[in-house]
Protein backbone atom coordinates (compact mmCIF):
# COMPACT_ATOMS: atom_id res chain seq x y z
CA UNK A 1 0.00 0.00 0.00
CA UNK A 2 2.39 2.75 -1.13
CA UNK A 3 2.35 5.80 -3.44
CA UNK A 4 5.64 7.00 -4.92
CA UNK A 5 6.84 10.19 -4.50
CA UNK A 6 9.42 11.51 -7.41
CA UNK A 7 11.59 14.73 -6.66
CA UNK A 8 12.70 16.68 -10.05
CA UNK A 9 15.23 18.75 -10.37
CA UNK A 10 16.42 20.79 -7.29
CA UNK A 11 14.08 18.85 -5.35
CA UNK A 12 15.98 16.08 -5.51
CA UNK A 13 18.69 17.77 -4.36
CA UNK A 14 17.04 19.29 -1.37
CA UNK A 15 15.38 15.35 -1.09
CA UNK A 16 18.65 13.71 -0.85
CA UNK A 17 17.23 11.24 -3.35
CA UNK A 18 15.26 10.78 -6.59
CA UNK A 19 12.07 9.15 -4.89
CA UNK A 20 10.34 7.81 -2.00
CA UNK A 21 7.64 5.17 -1.22
CA UNK A 22 4.70 6.99 1.21
CA UNK A 23 2.03 4.71 2.85
CA UNK A 24 -1.24 5.08 0.60
CA UNK A 25 -3.89 7.09 0.50
CA UNK A 26 -2.35 10.34 0.54
CA UNK A 27 -3.70 13.62 0.72
CA UNK A 28 -1.88 17.23 0.68
CA UNK A 29 -1.89 17.56 4.40
CA UNK A 30 -0.42 13.39 4.14
CA UNK A 31 2.35 14.09 1.89
CA UNK A 32 3.53 17.69 3.74
CA UNK A 33 3.97 15.53 6.71
CA UNK A 34 5.96 12.84 4.71
CA UNK A 35 8.17 15.11 3.43
CA UNK A 36 9.71 16.98 6.17
CA UNK A 37 9.47 20.75 6.84
CA UNK A 38 12.19 22.00 4.26
CA UNK A 39 11.05 19.80 0.92
CA UNK A 40 7.11 20.54 2.46
CA UNK A 41 7.72 24.34 2.26
CA UNK A 42 9.26 23.89 -1.31
CA UNK A 43 6.75 21.80 -2.53
CA UNK A 44 3.69 24.20 -1.38
CA UNK A 45 5.55 26.92 -3.14
CA UNK A 46 3.16 28.44 -5.79
CA UNK A 47 5.90 27.91 -8.79
CA UNK A 48 5.98 23.83 -7.37
CA UNK A 49 3.54 22.09 -9.69
CA UNK A 50 2.56 18.41 -8.62
CA UNK A 51 1.62 15.41 -11.09
CA UNK A 52 -0.38 12.05 -10.69
CA UNK A 53 0.61 9.94 -13.03
CA UNK A 54 1.61 12.28 -15.53
CA UNK A 55 -1.57 14.58 -14.92
CA UNK A 56 -0.48 17.92 -13.22
CA UNK A 57 -3.04 19.04 -10.53
CA UNK A 58 -4.60 22.79 -11.16
CA UNK A 59 -4.82 22.87 -6.81
CA UNK A 60 -2.08 20.43 -5.38
CA UNK A 61 -4.28 20.63 -2.43
CA UNK A 62 -7.19 18.49 -3.99
CA UNK A 63 -4.02 15.54 -3.90
CA UNK A 64 -5.80 12.26 -3.49
CA UNK A 65 -3.22 9.31 -4.54
CA UNK A 66 -3.61 5.72 -4.07
CA UNK A 67 -1.74 2.63 -4.08
CA UNK A 68 0.27 2.27 -6.84
CA UNK A 69 0.42 6.25 -8.13
CA UNK A 70 3.11 7.79 -8.73
CA UNK A 71 3.47 11.90 -7.36
CA UNK A 72 5.81 14.32 -9.11
CA UNK A 73 6.91 17.35 -7.69
CA UNK A 74 7.94 19.54 -10.20
CA UNK A 75 10.13 22.99 -9.72
CA UNK A 76 9.37 25.41 -12.48
CA UNK A 77 10.57 24.20 -15.54
CA UNK A 78 13.48 25.63 -16.96
CA UNK A 79 12.80 25.07 -20.52
CA UNK A 80 14.88 22.98 -23.46
CA UNK B 1 0.49 15.32 -41.16
CA UNK B 2 3.91 13.44 -40.53
CA UNK B 3 5.17 14.22 -37.36
CA UNK B 4 8.45 13.02 -36.05
CA UNK B 5 8.65 13.52 -32.44
CA UNK B 6 11.87 12.14 -30.06
CA UNK B 7 13.21 12.62 -26.60
CA UNK B 8 16.93 11.84 -27.10
CA UNK B 9 19.04 10.43 -24.61
CA UNK B 10 22.77 10.49 -26.72
CA UNK B 11 24.26 12.97 -28.75
CA UNK B 12 22.57 13.34 -32.41
CA UNK B 13 23.37 14.84 -35.79
CA UNK B 14 20.92 17.88 -36.39
CA UNK B 15 22.26 17.88 -40.60
CA UNK B 16 21.60 13.52 -40.45
CA UNK B 17 18.03 14.15 -39.40
CA UNK B 18 17.24 17.62 -41.64
CA UNK B 19 18.79 15.42 -44.49
CA UNK B 20 16.40 12.50 -43.63
CA UNK B 21 13.54 15.02 -43.55
CA UNK B 22 14.36 16.75 -46.38
CA UNK B 23 14.23 13.46 -48.24
CA UNK B 24 11.11 12.40 -46.66
CA UNK B 25 9.06 15.58 -47.65
CA UNK B 26 9.93 15.95 -51.42
CA UNK B 27 6.85 17.35 -52.36
CA UNK B 28 6.66 20.48 -50.16
CA UNK B 29 7.68 23.53 -51.16
CA UNK B 30 10.03 24.67 -48.33
CA UNK B 31 11.92 23.77 -45.18
CA UNK B 32 12.21 25.36 -42.41
CA UNK B 33 14.69 24.78 -39.34
CA UNK B 34 16.24 25.68 -36.26
CA UNK B 35 19.46 23.76 -34.22
CA UNK B 36 20.26 24.87 -31.01
CA UNK B 37 23.22 24.14 -29.14
CA UNK B 38 25.09 24.22 -26.11
CA UNK B 39 26.49 27.92 -25.89
CA UNK B 40 30.05 27.65 -25.24
CA UNK B 41 29.82 30.35 -22.94
CA UNK B 42 32.30 31.31 -20.31
CA UNK B 43 33.02 28.75 -17.66
CA UNK B 44 30.43 26.39 -18.68
CA UNK B 45 32.02 22.58 -18.67
CA UNK B 46 28.53 20.70 -18.58
CA UNK B 47 24.75 21.22 -19.32
CA UNK B 48 22.28 18.65 -17.75
CA UNK B 49 18.58 18.70 -19.40
CA UNK B 50 16.37 16.39 -16.76
CA UNK B 51 12.94 15.05 -17.96
CA UNK B 52 10.30 13.41 -16.58
CA UNK B 53 9.14 10.57 -18.16
CA UNK B 54 5.42 10.95 -17.65
CA UNK B 55 5.57 14.36 -19.12
CA UNK B 56 8.05 15.31 -21.51
CA UNK B 57 7.30 13.48 -24.10
CA UNK B 58 3.82 13.64 -23.91
CA UNK B 59 4.13 17.22 -23.52
CA UNK B 60 6.16 17.42 -26.67
CA UNK B 61 3.63 16.08 -28.69
CA UNK B 62 0.98 17.63 -27.42
CA UNK B 63 2.93 20.81 -28.76
CA UNK B 64 3.23 19.17 -32.01
CA UNK B 65 -0.29 18.06 -32.17
CA UNK B 66 -0.65 21.78 -31.62
CA UNK B 67 1.60 23.26 -33.96
CA UNK B 68 0.03 20.93 -36.89
CA UNK B 69 -3.68 22.50 -35.45
CA UNK B 70 -2.71 26.16 -35.74
CA UNK B 71 -0.03 25.77 -39.75
CA UNK B 72 -0.66 23.85 -42.90
CA UNK B 73 2.10 21.72 -43.28
CA UNK B 74 3.53 18.68 -44.88
CA UNK B 75 5.61 17.31 -41.90
CA UNK B 76 6.79 18.63 -38.25
CA UNK B 77 9.85 17.43 -36.63
CA UNK B 78 11.08 17.72 -32.91
CA UNK B 79 13.95 16.04 -31.62
CA UNK B 80 15.64 17.16 -27.93
CA UNK B 81 17.90 15.94 -26.10
CA UNK B 82 18.17 15.12 -22.34
CA UNK B 83 21.26 14.12 -20.57
CA UNK B 84 24.55 15.31 -20.48
CA UNK B 85 26.04 17.49 -22.91
CA UNK B 86 29.27 19.14 -23.80
CA UNK B 87 29.48 23.09 -25.31
CA UNK B 88 28.92 23.04 -28.93
CA UNK B 89 26.63 19.53 -28.33
CA UNK B 90 23.17 20.14 -30.21
CA UNK B 91 20.19 19.82 -28.06
CA UNK B 92 17.46 20.83 -30.42
CA UNK B 93 16.31 20.41 -33.58
CA UNK B 94 12.54 21.58 -35.07
CA UNK B 95 12.08 21.58 -38.77
CA UNK B 96 8.90 22.27 -40.35
CA UNK B 97 8.11 21.17 -44.18
CA UNK B 98 5.23 23.24 -45.63
CA UNK B 99 3.79 24.32 -48.98
CA UNK B 100 4.08 27.94 -47.94
CA UNK B 101 7.31 29.64 -46.64
CA UNK B 102 5.51 31.62 -43.75
CA UNK B 103 4.08 28.40 -42.57
CA UNK B 104 7.14 27.31 -42.14
CA UNK B 105 9.17 29.52 -40.70
CA UNK B 106 6.18 30.78 -37.74
CA UNK B 107 5.68 26.69 -36.84
CA UNK B 108 9.14 26.27 -36.21
CA UNK B 109 9.38 29.73 -34.58
CA UNK B 110 6.48 28.91 -32.54
CA UNK B 111 7.55 25.22 -31.73
CA UNK B 112 11.08 26.85 -30.47
CA UNK B 113 9.71 29.52 -28.13
CA UNK B 114 7.38 26.76 -26.60
CA UNK B 115 10.28 24.38 -26.13
CA UNK B 116 12.45 26.85 -24.32
CA UNK B 117 10.13 28.35 -21.85
CA UNK B 118 7.26 26.07 -21.26
CA UNK B 119 8.57 22.00 -22.05
CA UNK B 120 9.32 20.09 -19.27
CA UNK B 121 12.91 19.80 -18.80
CA UNK B 122 15.17 21.42 -15.58
CA UNK B 123 18.37 22.51 -16.67
CA UNK B 124 21.36 22.97 -14.61
CA UNK B 125 24.80 23.72 -15.92
CA UNK B 126 28.25 22.68 -14.46
CA UNK B 127 31.03 25.37 -13.39
CA UNK B 128 34.27 25.45 -11.78
CA UNK B 129 32.50 25.68 -8.57
CA UNK B 130 29.66 22.81 -8.83
CA UNK B 131 26.18 22.56 -10.20
CA UNK B 132 23.94 25.58 -10.97
CA UNK B 133 20.34 25.05 -11.65
CA UNK B 134 19.07 27.20 -14.36
CA UNK B 135 15.37 29.22 -14.57
CA UNK B 136 14.02 29.87 -17.96
CA UNK B 137 15.25 33.19 -19.20
CA UNK B 138 12.93 36.27 -19.21
CA UNK B 139 13.48 36.82 -22.36
CA UNK B 140 12.12 33.08 -23.58
CA UNK B 141 9.12 33.75 -21.47
CA UNK B 142 8.35 36.99 -23.54
CA UNK B 143 9.19 35.12 -26.84
CA UNK B 144 6.70 32.60 -25.77
CA UNK B 145 3.88 34.95 -24.78
CA UNK B 146 3.38 36.57 -28.38
CA UNK B 147 1.97 33.48 -29.33
CA UNK B 148 -0.78 33.57 -26.40
CA UNK B 149 -4.02 34.11 -27.63
CA UNK C 1 30.44 38.52 -39.83
CA UNK C 2 31.21 35.23 -41.80
CA UNK C 3 29.18 35.77 -45.10
CA UNK C 4 29.07 33.11 -47.55
CA UNK C 5 26.99 34.31 -51.01
CA UNK C 6 26.98 32.31 -53.94
CA UNK C 7 25.04 32.06 -57.08
CA UNK C 8 25.29 28.62 -58.27
CA UNK C 9 24.51 27.53 -61.61
CA UNK C 10 24.57 23.75 -60.80
CA UNK C 11 22.60 21.83 -58.39
CA UNK C 12 23.90 21.70 -54.93
CA UNK C 13 23.23 19.47 -51.74
CA UNK C 14 21.19 22.59 -48.79
CA UNK C 15 22.46 19.49 -46.12
CA UNK C 16 25.72 19.27 -46.98
CA UNK C 17 26.12 23.12 -47.30
CA UNK C 18 24.54 23.36 -43.63
CA UNK C 19 26.64 20.96 -42.52
CA UNK C 20 29.52 22.62 -43.27
CA UNK C 21 27.79 25.81 -42.09
CA UNK C 22 27.46 24.98 -38.48
CA UNK C 23 30.94 23.30 -38.45
CA UNK C 24 32.20 26.88 -39.50
CA UNK C 25 30.26 28.28 -36.60
CA UNK C 26 30.63 25.75 -33.49
CA UNK C 27 30.31 28.66 -30.92
CA UNK C 28 26.87 30.32 -32.10
CA UNK C 29 24.00 29.21 -30.02
CA UNK C 30 21.58 28.22 -32.84
CA UNK C 31 21.30 28.07 -36.59
CA UNK C 32 17.87 28.98 -38.65
CA UNK C 33 17.55 27.86 -41.86
CA UNK C 34 15.58 27.83 -45.25
CA UNK C 35 15.90 25.94 -47.86
CA UNK C 36 13.58 26.52 -50.86
CA UNK C 37 12.61 23.80 -53.67
CA UNK C 38 10.83 24.07 -57.04
CA UNK C 39 7.44 23.02 -56.09
CA UNK C 40 5.68 20.07 -57.57
CA UNK C 41 2.85 21.67 -58.95
CA UNK C 42 0.93 19.97 -61.52
CA UNK C 43 2.31 20.62 -64.95
CA UNK C 44 5.57 22.43 -64.05
CA UNK C 45 8.44 20.75 -66.06
CA UNK C 46 11.28 22.79 -65.88
CA UNK C 47 11.93 26.06 -63.76
CA UNK C 48 14.30 28.15 -65.26
CA UNK C 49 15.74 31.13 -63.07
CA UNK C 50 17.46 33.60 -65.11
CA UNK C 51 20.44 36.32 -63.56
CA UNK C 52 22.47 39.20 -64.96
CA UNK C 53 25.65 39.17 -63.64
CA UNK C 54 26.30 42.78 -63.32
CA UNK C 55 23.13 42.61 -61.00
CA UNK C 56 22.36 39.38 -59.21
CA UNK C 57 25.29 38.40 -57.12
CA UNK C 58 26.40 41.99 -56.25
CA UNK C 59 22.38 42.71 -54.94
CA UNK C 60 22.64 39.08 -52.64
CA UNK C 61 25.65 40.88 -51.44
CA UNK C 62 24.27 43.65 -50.56
CA UNK C 63 21.09 42.14 -48.94
CA UNK C 64 23.60 40.19 -46.78
CA UNK C 65 25.24 43.09 -45.95
CA UNK C 66 21.92 44.44 -44.88
CA UNK C 67 21.12 41.64 -43.08
CA UNK C 68 24.77 41.87 -41.11
CA UNK C 69 23.99 45.32 -40.20
CA UNK C 70 20.13 44.92 -38.73
CA UNK C 71 20.92 41.62 -36.85
CA UNK C 72 23.74 39.92 -34.31
CA UNK C 73 24.77 37.50 -36.53
CA UNK C 74 28.01 34.89 -36.02
CA UNK C 75 27.65 33.64 -39.66
CA UNK C 76 25.23 34.37 -43.21
CA UNK C 77 24.85 32.04 -45.61
CA UNK C 78 22.90 32.75 -49.04
CA UNK C 79 23.39 30.19 -52.14
CA UNK C 80 20.36 30.62 -54.86
CA UNK C 81 20.35 28.59 -57.94
CA UNK C 82 20.31 30.07 -61.20
CA UNK C 83 19.39 28.30 -64.72
CA UNK C 84 17.48 24.83 -65.13
CA UNK C 85 15.50 22.92 -62.16
CA UNK C 86 13.56 19.93 -62.11
CA UNK C 87 10.56 19.87 -59.68
CA UNK C 88 11.77 19.19 -56.33
CA UNK C 89 14.99 20.53 -56.78
CA UNK C 90 16.54 22.90 -54.37
CA UNK C 91 16.45 26.54 -55.12
CA UNK C 92 17.75 28.58 -52.20
CA UNK C 93 19.33 27.87 -48.98
CA UNK C 94 19.57 30.32 -46.60
CA UNK C 95 20.74 29.76 -42.90
CA UNK C 96 22.00 32.14 -39.87
CA UNK C 97 24.61 31.56 -36.83
CA UNK C 98 23.85 33.65 -34.53
CA UNK C 99 24.02 33.72 -30.31
CA UNK C 100 20.20 34.70 -29.86
CA UNK C 101 17.37 32.65 -31.54
CA UNK C 102 15.45 35.62 -32.64
CA UNK C 103 18.19 36.73 -34.30
CA UNK C 104 18.56 33.67 -36.41
CA UNK C 105 15.11 33.89 -37.07
CA UNK C 106 14.67 37.16 -38.47
CA UNK C 107 17.63 37.43 -40.30
CA UNK C 108 16.69 34.02 -42.41
CA UNK C 109 12.89 35.28 -42.64
CA UNK C 110 13.91 38.70 -44.22
CA UNK C 111 16.73 37.44 -46.71
CA UNK C 112 13.99 34.99 -48.02
CA UNK C 113 11.16 37.63 -47.96
CA UNK C 114 13.78 39.88 -50.21
CA UNK C 115 15.29 37.21 -52.19
CA UNK C 116 11.48 36.26 -53.56
CA UNK C 117 10.20 39.12 -54.31
CA UNK C 118 12.94 42.22 -54.96
CA UNK C 119 16.09 40.00 -55.82
CA UNK C 120 17.47 40.58 -59.56
CA UNK C 121 15.86 37.01 -61.01
CA UNK C 122 13.50 36.21 -64.05
CA UNK C 123 11.65 32.88 -64.03
CA UNK C 124 9.74 30.79 -66.49
CA UNK C 125 8.39 27.49 -66.45
CA UNK C 126 8.31 25.21 -69.21
CA UNK C 127 4.49 23.35 -69.29
CA UNK C 128 3.12 20.90 -71.67
CA UNK C 129 2.49 24.29 -73.70
CA UNK C 130 5.29 26.05 -73.85
CA UNK C 131 7.83 28.47 -71.42
CA UNK C 132 5.35 30.66 -69.78
CA UNK C 133 7.34 33.99 -67.53
CA UNK C 134 6.62 34.36 -64.14
CA UNK C 135 5.60 37.63 -62.17
CA UNK C 136 6.21 37.44 -57.88
CA UNK C 137 3.05 36.68 -56.37
CA UNK C 138 1.21 39.21 -54.56
CA UNK C 139 2.04 37.63 -51.02
CA UNK C 140 5.49 37.38 -51.46
CA UNK C 141 5.65 41.36 -52.15
CA UNK C 142 3.19 41.72 -48.74
CA UNK C 143 5.58 39.78 -47.09
CA UNK C 144 8.67 42.01 -48.11
CA UNK C 145 6.71 45.08 -47.36
CA UNK C 146 6.58 43.44 -43.35
CA UNK C 147 10.16 44.90 -43.15
CA UNK C 148 10.15 48.46 -44.65
CA UNK C 149 10.85 51.62 -42.16
CA UNK D 1 32.38 52.97 -80.92
CA UNK D 2 29.76 50.65 -79.49
CA UNK D 3 27.49 50.02 -76.60
CA UNK D 4 25.99 46.40 -76.02
CA UNK D 5 22.44 46.35 -75.43
CA UNK D 6 21.90 43.58 -72.95
CA UNK D 7 17.96 42.01 -73.05
CA UNK D 8 16.67 39.89 -70.17
CA UNK D 9 13.86 37.42 -69.52
CA UNK D 10 10.90 38.28 -72.12
CA UNK D 11 12.71 41.05 -73.51
CA UNK D 12 14.92 38.90 -75.06
CA UNK D 13 12.30 36.92 -76.14
CA UNK D 14 10.53 39.80 -77.95
CA UNK D 15 14.31 40.97 -79.19
CA UNK D 16 14.88 37.53 -80.33
CA UNK D 17 18.30 37.92 -79.30
CA UNK D 18 20.24 37.91 -75.70
CA UNK D 19 22.19 41.33 -77.10
CA UNK D 20 23.01 43.50 -79.70
CA UNK D 21 25.66 46.07 -80.41
CA UNK D 22 24.38 49.88 -81.22
CA UNK D 23 26.48 52.86 -82.24
CA UNK D 24 28.01 55.30 -79.33
CA UNK D 25 27.26 57.20 -77.72
CA UNK D 26 23.59 55.99 -76.93
CA UNK D 27 20.99 58.62 -75.16
CA UNK D 28 17.29 57.42 -74.25
CA UNK D 29 16.00 58.83 -78.05
CA UNK D 30 19.23 56.91 -79.28
CA UNK D 31 17.90 53.77 -77.50
CA UNK D 32 14.55 53.94 -78.72
CA UNK D 33 15.34 54.33 -82.31
CA UNK D 34 17.63 51.77 -82.27
CA UNK D 35 15.28 49.12 -80.47
CA UNK D 36 12.14 49.54 -82.76
CA UNK D 37 8.55 50.30 -82.23
CA UNK D 38 7.69 46.84 -80.04
CA UNK D 39 11.16 46.52 -78.29
CA UNK D 40 11.00 50.57 -77.61
CA UNK D 41 7.62 50.51 -76.08
CA UNK D 42 7.97 47.87 -73.96
CA UNK D 43 11.62 49.47 -72.53
CA UNK D 44 9.39 52.45 -72.18
CA UNK D 45 6.87 51.21 -69.68
CA UNK D 46 7.34 52.14 -65.85
CA UNK D 47 8.15 48.71 -64.99
CA UNK D 48 10.90 48.43 -67.38
CA UNK D 49 13.91 49.35 -65.59
CA UNK D 50 17.93 50.12 -67.36
CA UNK D 51 20.88 49.72 -65.79
CA UNK D 52 24.21 50.74 -67.06
CA UNK D 53 27.62 48.69 -66.16
CA UNK D 54 25.20 47.07 -63.58
CA UNK D 55 23.77 50.59 -62.29
CA UNK D 56 20.35 50.48 -62.29
CA UNK D 57 19.00 54.41 -63.49
CA UNK D 58 16.53 56.29 -61.68
CA UNK D 59 15.32 57.72 -64.35
CA UNK D 60 15.88 56.33 -67.73
CA UNK D 61 15.31 58.97 -69.58
CA UNK D 62 18.55 60.17 -68.53
CA UNK D 63 20.26 57.44 -70.25
CA UNK D 64 24.11 58.42 -71.91
CA UNK D 65 25.80 55.37 -72.72
CA UNK D 66 29.68 55.29 -74.58
CA UNK D 67 31.15 52.99 -76.29
CA UNK D 68 32.19 49.71 -74.29
CA UNK D 69 29.24 50.35 -71.92
CA UNK D 70 26.54 47.76 -71.56
CA UNK D 71 23.15 48.47 -70.95
CA UNK D 72 20.72 45.95 -69.68
CA UNK D 73 16.64 46.12 -70.89
CA UNK D 74 15.44 44.82 -67.32
CA UNK D 75 11.52 44.07 -66.56
CA UNK D 76 10.19 43.22 -64.12
CA UNK D 77 11.62 40.66 -61.57
CA UNK D 78 9.75 37.85 -60.72
CA UNK D 79 12.09 36.50 -57.42
CA UNK D 80 13.96 33.62 -56.97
Amino acid sequence: MAVTVVFIGKLADLAGEGEREVTAPLSWGGLEDALGADLAEAASQDRTKIAVNGAVLADKTTLQAKDGDEVALLPPVSGG
Amino acid sequence: MARDVQLLNRGFSPGKALGLFAKAHPDSGGIASFVGKVRPDGDVKVLELISYERLTLPGMETLAKEVDSRWQLDGLLIHHRTGHMRPGAPIVLVAAAARHRRDAFEAVDFAMDHLKSRSWFWKREKRSDGWHWIEPREEDHADAKRWDV
